[in-house]
């Protein structure tokens, strides 16, 4: 079998949830390897739910947003916008590849472009391979 | 929680979630998840009979949290809540997993959806187990309302406020209240006067004294929460230098209306080259002052009207702007009844006769005969000057459609129907109610369907074509049912504050004050004295901006809470 | 090239009867319901579109205002009375005024007091030429043979010359209408086809096939509009022929000659029936057809049935011997025939050879089109596959 | 307990031995610590001999102090051994509560580490190309030394902990606080941290703290620091907001920024991204190329977030194979 990636999706739930849902409602396909979680606002994606996601098995994280300027809560999504780029920083300092942790803005009218992300992401990291964390952290608790 | 007793249910909804997610599969594997200690499948959860069974196991099976895998949470959430907190249980204790439009509607592979709906579903499990039961908390409500804005949904709105008895402020940047409306001379379909539908308002919002009109005025901030803002007008009626004046009101009906588009931007219509191109809103000039003319004077014995100008196109905009149909056959009567020897050509893209009384006037447009040419949506027609010789003004170039003929259209007077377009001022309006806007800048409503008049922002609400193009009618029934909204909530006298708000946690808090700038609603408030911080539970939003910042994990994002989360991160990857 | 559009076309053809066009929003339930419209010729829609539109160049080259018989069931389908029956018909009026080249045709129809007075003043001429005639070589008492006051063989050399007239005039717009119709750029007509559907000029002629067409479905009852239609049709062909050939064996007395009696008796049956029941139907409006009535309709039906009343009068009234009577009958009768006669060529009469070189035209254009697409596809066919 | 004396034994593996010194930094305290309690192994100044803590009975000890990491088989041993023999083990200091200093070797591997001290360091004679092996086999005898792993632990991952003391070093009246709490058996529940506070260094220093908004980070040395202003404010990376108090604000009262040698707070599971978060958000542009200019003042990400606690934290290692 091909290697299937599992992707956590962090979600807003004013633009991005509801576009995904919009995808849903607009029976737009796309790829299975997205799971959703729902959050109030991209600025609630704490670094370290990213963190523990690949830490726990995932080969790729997605946080989506309102588009700047679009935020529901004004301007949460530039408190995540600021936080990605450290956040990627410090990832590629524990040797995880860029591409597995994304930032897109998807509006609540944007199901066809939440699905083409979701897509893109999907190929991008099947190319990729697995992610190394989980398998790495388990070896290391049976052998030294 | 580690002896809680927890409710599956899947909802088959009818075909669309069982005819890809295999839900018997999936209702095994979801008995089989800890603390499960009931899993139903059923063909529509959200029925009565659906509801019925959730309640009646949180009975017999003495469950403490339920999870139901079904469609969006953004559809049913509040349905389920409501039926659990019927069966005693609190409204929180409840999870939903989305397995249809995020999973039954988007993939066609049976086991990979079934897969994605277990990994949702274990999560929605595992979440719930660190539920927390919440408490709403009521606020008092002030009585009063601020209106913006003083068009026809200003004055329908402020009216229904004021003659219920409440105290309601018009604020107008204009110097004179009507808006738009004001512009217009009869409206379509009735052919009744516009001036007499504004004149009678006007008068009575004039005349009643629970109603302060404040002209050349704008809103600069405002502050608080539902039942309990405070508006800063800033006056410049008559005074040499503005005053700002302080308001309490409890909410807050945006109704700033529109603008036009700006026919200059589409060039081959030569607005602004050609004198006799106009606008409709220059024709209405035209119609009020009662002659219908060239600019060098003439009776036009041609005249075109061109529909869908900045709207329905890729250029500029995409939607359609509801009213300019039914103007241009208003149009269309006014110049034959002007002129009856006059030739009106109606170049149009589809005719929009949605409304009450639309299309019999459609019809009766017709029967005046008008002629109605139609173009296609992406193409545009070209108007040039006409020859020498020609018995017209203008050409007009257009693919016609109907006939699958390239033709030309004589014209003395070309009208431009241009549509309705979000105000410069509209995002400066949003930020300082806080309030969201569209692509297009219309401010966004609550729900486009079930909850049309309200915002995100709870008290403020929005009437007319703030929030998209409308006609009169549905203004006015927007703006009313803004005002029954209000007085709904203005009879209750207090209001319920959402249960899911951020706290800090005092004893983790060491008032590093990381979080004090980071919330947009100024809903963070630092104590000197005890160097602590505290959010003000009835102005938080719940974003969770400052639940992740807090460096020391002492703000808790109520029902979004670090372990909630980890547990349905730990769940989607099982 | 883009057409110029004339917005004022539509009020010209109000002139010719037309009503409502401007209604029509282009549903194209007319076309839907048309028995005889069809993928080539696709009216009444297309016809309504050029009228409102006022493509006169398009409309004046068309051939589908001739292919409809006013059955009228597209104007009971429109659902915005829009009367597309109705427009054919006035087109039809209006194209007759095209192929015209005299202009009188355009005359008469746009003022039904201008036709009446011309066919006044030609009947009364023709009545005071008759008299004067009559009365300076013969005897109002004498019917036929010596003397007669009217002698078939004069009056046979008088039909002979107004009917060559009428002839002319009709040979000359009917070239006209063949070169709007089928000189067109860009189609090419092979000659053999002419030949080929030549056939079709007897049949639509004497079946008029077509209008039972119309009615195919409807309850017989409803069929009598095409009866009608056909008895006055084959009996004034049939009346014309007897006229114009066999008048001398027609008028002599008092012996009737089956022969050639027996013809003109069915065909006066046929005239009379068939005008009576268009007059009682346009006054009752009992058929969708019958409903608009143009004054030419009138002027048409009841000059007919005045022609016809007297024709059969005069006949009678010399059979029973009462030549006087008889005599001032044909008189009258002749005075109606030579009017008649003359604005054929301008009015609606004119439409039974229009129509049935429509049939014709649009016989040999359907089979041209036929072969321009299957030499396409030959074409198509033997291009090497890419 | 008071009839007995206290059974101790103070252990050091991978650190510095700055924990040891710590506890000396007591002063006069460490003598009543003898007065209570016989140190049964304290290698910086007992003798004692491995064979003689194997000898032990389990439970034996009563307290242990651990501390510095888990660098190697020895330090795993000692660890596994201790535990047999205590009653309660306490990692002690931030090597063995988090990994510590030590622990940023996880950014890199055994490999790299390995050739890099013994083959391509500066001092190396050169054609000496000897990499230590576990065993080395020597006239037929064969030789063990411990085995070098492949990544720190900190002393949890290894045995069961029961409390922990963090610092780095543990500040020494925290050491006498917990060696004062062990005695008067005022313990809290087991997993605790204990000898520091509950809240984040910021509710002990002094420092003025404002609403903070942030155009560029600087190095300590690279302004004129303002001694009463918060120094995050200044634009001086401090984890104190993000790090337990109980060090007596050592850092950031001498200038500079806090390290988060005492981890992360109770309610947080990772010390680094929490942080990361809360800089981030105080950060004042909109423009994310300006956003990368103020990151990129920063070297190293790890260092500021994970200085003392890389193995404790969610990802814990470099993924590099």
């Amino acid at each position: 079998m091909s290697f299937e990636p599992k992707i956590v999706g962090f979600l807003c739930q004013w633009c991005s949830y509801t576009g995904a849902d919009l995808a849903g409602t607009s029976r737009i396909q796309y790829r299975p390897n997205i799971r959703v979680i729902r959050l109030m606002c991209s600025a609630r994606v704490d670094p370290s739910f990213i963190a523990k996601s690949l830490a726990d098995g995932a080969d790729g994280v997605l946080v989506c947003g309102c588009h700047p300027g679009d935020c529901h809560y004004a301007e949460g999504n530039y408190k995540t916008m600021r936080r990605f780029p450290f956040l990627k920083k410090m990832l590629a300092a524990y040797g995880i590849e860029d591409e597995r942790v994304r930032l897109e803005w998807v509006s609540a009218s944007e199901g066809q472009r939440f699905a083409d992300v979701v897509n893109d992401m999907t190929e991008r990291i099947r190319l990729l391979g697995p992610s190394r964390v989980r398998s790495k952290l388990q070896t290391d608790k049976a052998e030294r | 929680m580690h002896n809680s007793k927890i409710g599956v249910y899947l909802c088959n909804c009818g075909t669309n979630i069982a005819k890809i997610v295999d839900c018997p599969a999936l209702r095994e594997y979801a008995e089989a998840l800890p603390n499960v200690v009931v899993s139903k499948e059923y063909k529509y959860m959200c029925s009565n009979p659906g509801q019925e069974m959730i309640i009646q196991d949180i009975k017999d099976h003495g469950l403490d949290r339920v999870v139901v895998a079904a469609c969006s949470p953004r559809m049913h959430e509040r349905t389920f809540r409501s039926a659990i907190q019927t069966a005693g249980l609190n409204p929180y204790m409840f999870e939903m997993a989305n397995i249809r439009e995020q999973c039954s509607w988007v993939h066609e592979d049976t086991w990979a959806a079934t897969e994605k709906a277990k990994a949702l579903t274990k999560a929605a499990v595992l979440r719930v187990l660190h539920h927390e039961p919440l408490e709403r908390m009521s606020v008092k409500m002030c009585p009063s309302t601020l209106v913006i804005g003083g068009g026809i949904a200003g004055l329908t709105t402020a009216l229904d406020l004021a003659e219920a008895g409440q105290q309601v402020y018009i604020v107008e940047k204009k110097d004179q209240l009507g808006g738009n409306l004001a512009r217009v001379d009869l409206t379509a379909p009735y052919l009744d006067s516009a001036r007499d539908l504004l004149t009678e308002r006007i008068t009575r919002v004039r005349e009643n004294n629970k109603i302060e009109v404040m002209l050349n005025s704008q809103l600069k901030s405002l502050e608080g929460f539902v039942g309990n803002f405070v508006a800063a007008i800033q006056i410049q009626d008559g005074r040499p230098v503005a005053e700002t004046k302080k308001l309490e009101v409890g909410n807050v009906v945006v109704c700033t209306g529109y603008k036009e588009f700006d026919a200059g931007r589409i060039t081959h219509y030569g607005y602004g080259k050609l004198p006799n191109v106009i606008t409709s809103f220059e024709f209405e000039k035209m119609l009020k002052a009662g002659r219908v003319e060239t600019k060098e004077g003439r009776i036009p014995q041609y005249v075109a009207i061109i529909h869908c100008v900045g709207s329905r196109s890729q250029e500029f905009h995409g939607y359609c702007s509801r009213v300019c149909c039914m103007t241009a056959l208003k149009y269309a009567h006014e110049i034959k009844s002007a002129i009856p020897k006059c030739y009106v050509s109606d170049v149009y893209i589809d005719m929009h006769a949605f409304g009450k009384g639309h299309e019999d006037f459609y019809k009766r447009t017709s029967e005046v005969k008008t002629l109605f040419l139609m173009y296609g949506k992406n193409e545009r027609p070209v108007i040039r000057k006409a020859d020498r010789g020609d018995d017209c003004e203008m050409l007009i170039e257009v693919n016609e459609k109907l006939s699958g003929e390239v033709i030309e259209i004589p014209a003395d007077l070309v009208i431009l129907m241009v549509g309705m377009e979000a105000r410069e001022d509209s995002s400066e309006v949003a930020r300082s109610v806080n309030i969201s806007q569209d692509k297009e800048g219309w401010f966004i409503e609550s729900h486009p369907k079930l909850d049309p008049v309200a915002t995100t922002t709870d008290g403020i609400y929005i009437a007319g074509t703030c929030a998209s193009p409308k006609d009169i009618p549905d203004t006015v029934a927007q703006a009313r049912a803004a005002a029954a909204r209000i007085l709904g909530k203005i009879a209750r006298g207090k209001i319920d504050v959402e249960a899911v708000y951020a706290e800090v946690n005092q004893d983790y808090c060491s008032g590093c004050r990381m979080c004090n700038e980071l919330c947009p609603y100024s809903a963070i408030e630092y104590d000197e004295q005890k160097r602590r911080s505290k959010v003000i539970s009835a102005v938080c939003k719940a974003c969770g901006a400052c639940v992740s910042s807090c460096p020391s994990g002492a703000i808790k994002g109520r029902h979004f809470t670090d372990r909630q989360i980890y547990a349905q991160i730990e769940g989607v990857l099982a | 090239m883009p057409i110029r559009i004339n917005p004022k076309l539509i009020d010209e053809l109000e002139l010719f009867g037309s009503e409502d066009v401007q209604n029509c929003y282009h549903c194209g339930n007319c076309s839907a319901v048309c028995p005889h419209a069809d993928e080539v010729f696709v009216f009444p829609r297309r016809s309504m579109r050029s009228l409102q539109m006022g493509l006169e160049r398009k409309l004046e080259r068309s051939i589908e205002p001739w292919l409809c018989y006013y059955c009228g069931q597209c104007s009971e389908q429109c659902p915005r009375n829009a009367e597309p029956g109705e427009t054919m018909m006035s087109l039809r009026r209006w194209l007759i005024s095209r192929y015209d080249f005299t202009g009188l045709s355009r005359l008469f129809y746009k003022s039904w007091k201008t036709e009446l007075a011309a066919v006044v003043l030609i009947a009364v001429l023709a009545a005071a030429g008759l008299l004067a005639y009559g009365f300076g070589q013969g005897s109002i008492h004498i019917y036929d043979g010596v003397g007669a006051f009217l002698p078939s063989s004069a009056i046979h050399v008088f039909d002979l010359t107004i009917g060559s007239l009428m002839l002319l005039f009709l040979l000359a717009n009917s070239i006209r209408m063949w070169w709007l119709i089928m000189n067109r750029n860009g189609e090419s007509t092979p000659w053999w086809l002419y030949l080929r559907k030549s056939y079709l000029l007897p049949w639509h002629f004497f079946t008029q096939k077509r209008y039972a067409e119309c009615e195919s479905g409807k309850p017989a009852s409803v069929h009598m509009p095409w009866l009608a239609h056909l008895g006055l049709m084959l009996g004034y062909a049939t009346m014309l022929v007897l006229v114009m050939l066999f008048l001398p064996a027609l008028q002599e007395g008092p012996q009737i000659r089956w022969s050639t009696h027996a013809f003109g008796y069915l065909a006066s049956i046929g005239l009379l029936v068939g005008t009576i029941y268009m007059i009682h139907g346009r006054l009752k409006k009992s058929q969708v057809q019958y409903v608009h009535s143009h004054g030419s309709d009138w002027i048409f039906l009841i000059l007919l049935f005045l022609i016809a009343i007297s024709g059969v009068l005069q006949h009678i009234l010399h059979r029973i011997g009462l030549p006087v009577a008889a005599n001032i009958t044909y008189v009258v009768h002749l005075a109606f025939v030579v009017p008649w006669l003359l604005r054929m060529p301008f009015t609606k009469w004119a439409h039974m050879i229009y129509r049935t070189l429509a049939m014709y035209f649009a016989g040999i254009r359907r089979e041209a089109l036929a072969k321009q697409i299957a030499v396409a596809d030959t074409v198509q066919q033997l291009r090497p596959a890419a | 307990m008071a009839d007995k004396k206290l059974q101790i034994a103070l252990y050091w593996s991978a650190g510095c031995g700055g924990c040891d010194v710590a506890v000396l930094d007591t002063d006069e305290f460490i003598l009543e610590v003898a007065k209570l309690a016989d140190i049964r192994l304290w290698p910086i100044a007992v003798d004692g001999k491995y064979k003689d803590i194997e000898a032990m009975p389990d439970g034996e000890l009563d307290l242990t102090l651990f501390n510095g990491a888990v660098r190697n088989s020895e330090n795993e041993h000692m660890a596994k051994l201790l535990r047999k023999k205590s009653k309660l083990l306490i990692a002690f200091g931030s090597c063995a509560h988090m990994g510590g200093i030590p622990g940023l070797a996880n950014l890199t591997t055994r490999d790299d580490i390995l050739t890099t001290v013994y083959l391509h360091n500066p001092s190396i004679e050169t054609g000496n190309q000897t990499i230590p092996h576990p065993e080395t086999k020597v006239d037929g005898f064969s030789l063990h030394i411990p085995e070098f792993y492949k990544r720190v632990y900190k002393l949890s991952d290894v045995v069961d902990v029961d409390y922990f003391v963090p610092g780095c070093p543990p500040a020494p009246h925290q050491v006498k606080n917990v060696l004062l709490a062990v005695v008067g058996g005022q313990l809290p529940p087991k997993g605790s941290v204990i000898g520091a506070s509950d809240r984040a260094v910021c509710d002990d220093c002094a420092r003025e703290k404002t609403e903070k908004k942030l155009k560029r980070l600087h190095r300590p040395h690279e302004i004129i620091q303002d001694p009463k202003k918060c120094l995050l404010e200044q634009g001086i990376l401090c984890v104190g907001p993000a790090t337990r108090s109980g060090c007596g604000v050592r850092c950031p009262n001498t200038g500079q920024g806090c390290r988060g040698c005492y981890g992360p707070l109770p309610n947080v599971i990772d010390q680094g991204t929490k942080f990361i978060a809360a800089l981030a958000s105080i950060i004042d542009s909109r423009d994310p190329k300006e956003i990368q200019q103020i990151i990129d003042q920063t070297p190293d990400m790890i260092a500021i977030a994970y200085r003392f606690g890389l193995p404790a934290s969610l990802l814990q290692r470099s993924m590099r194979s």
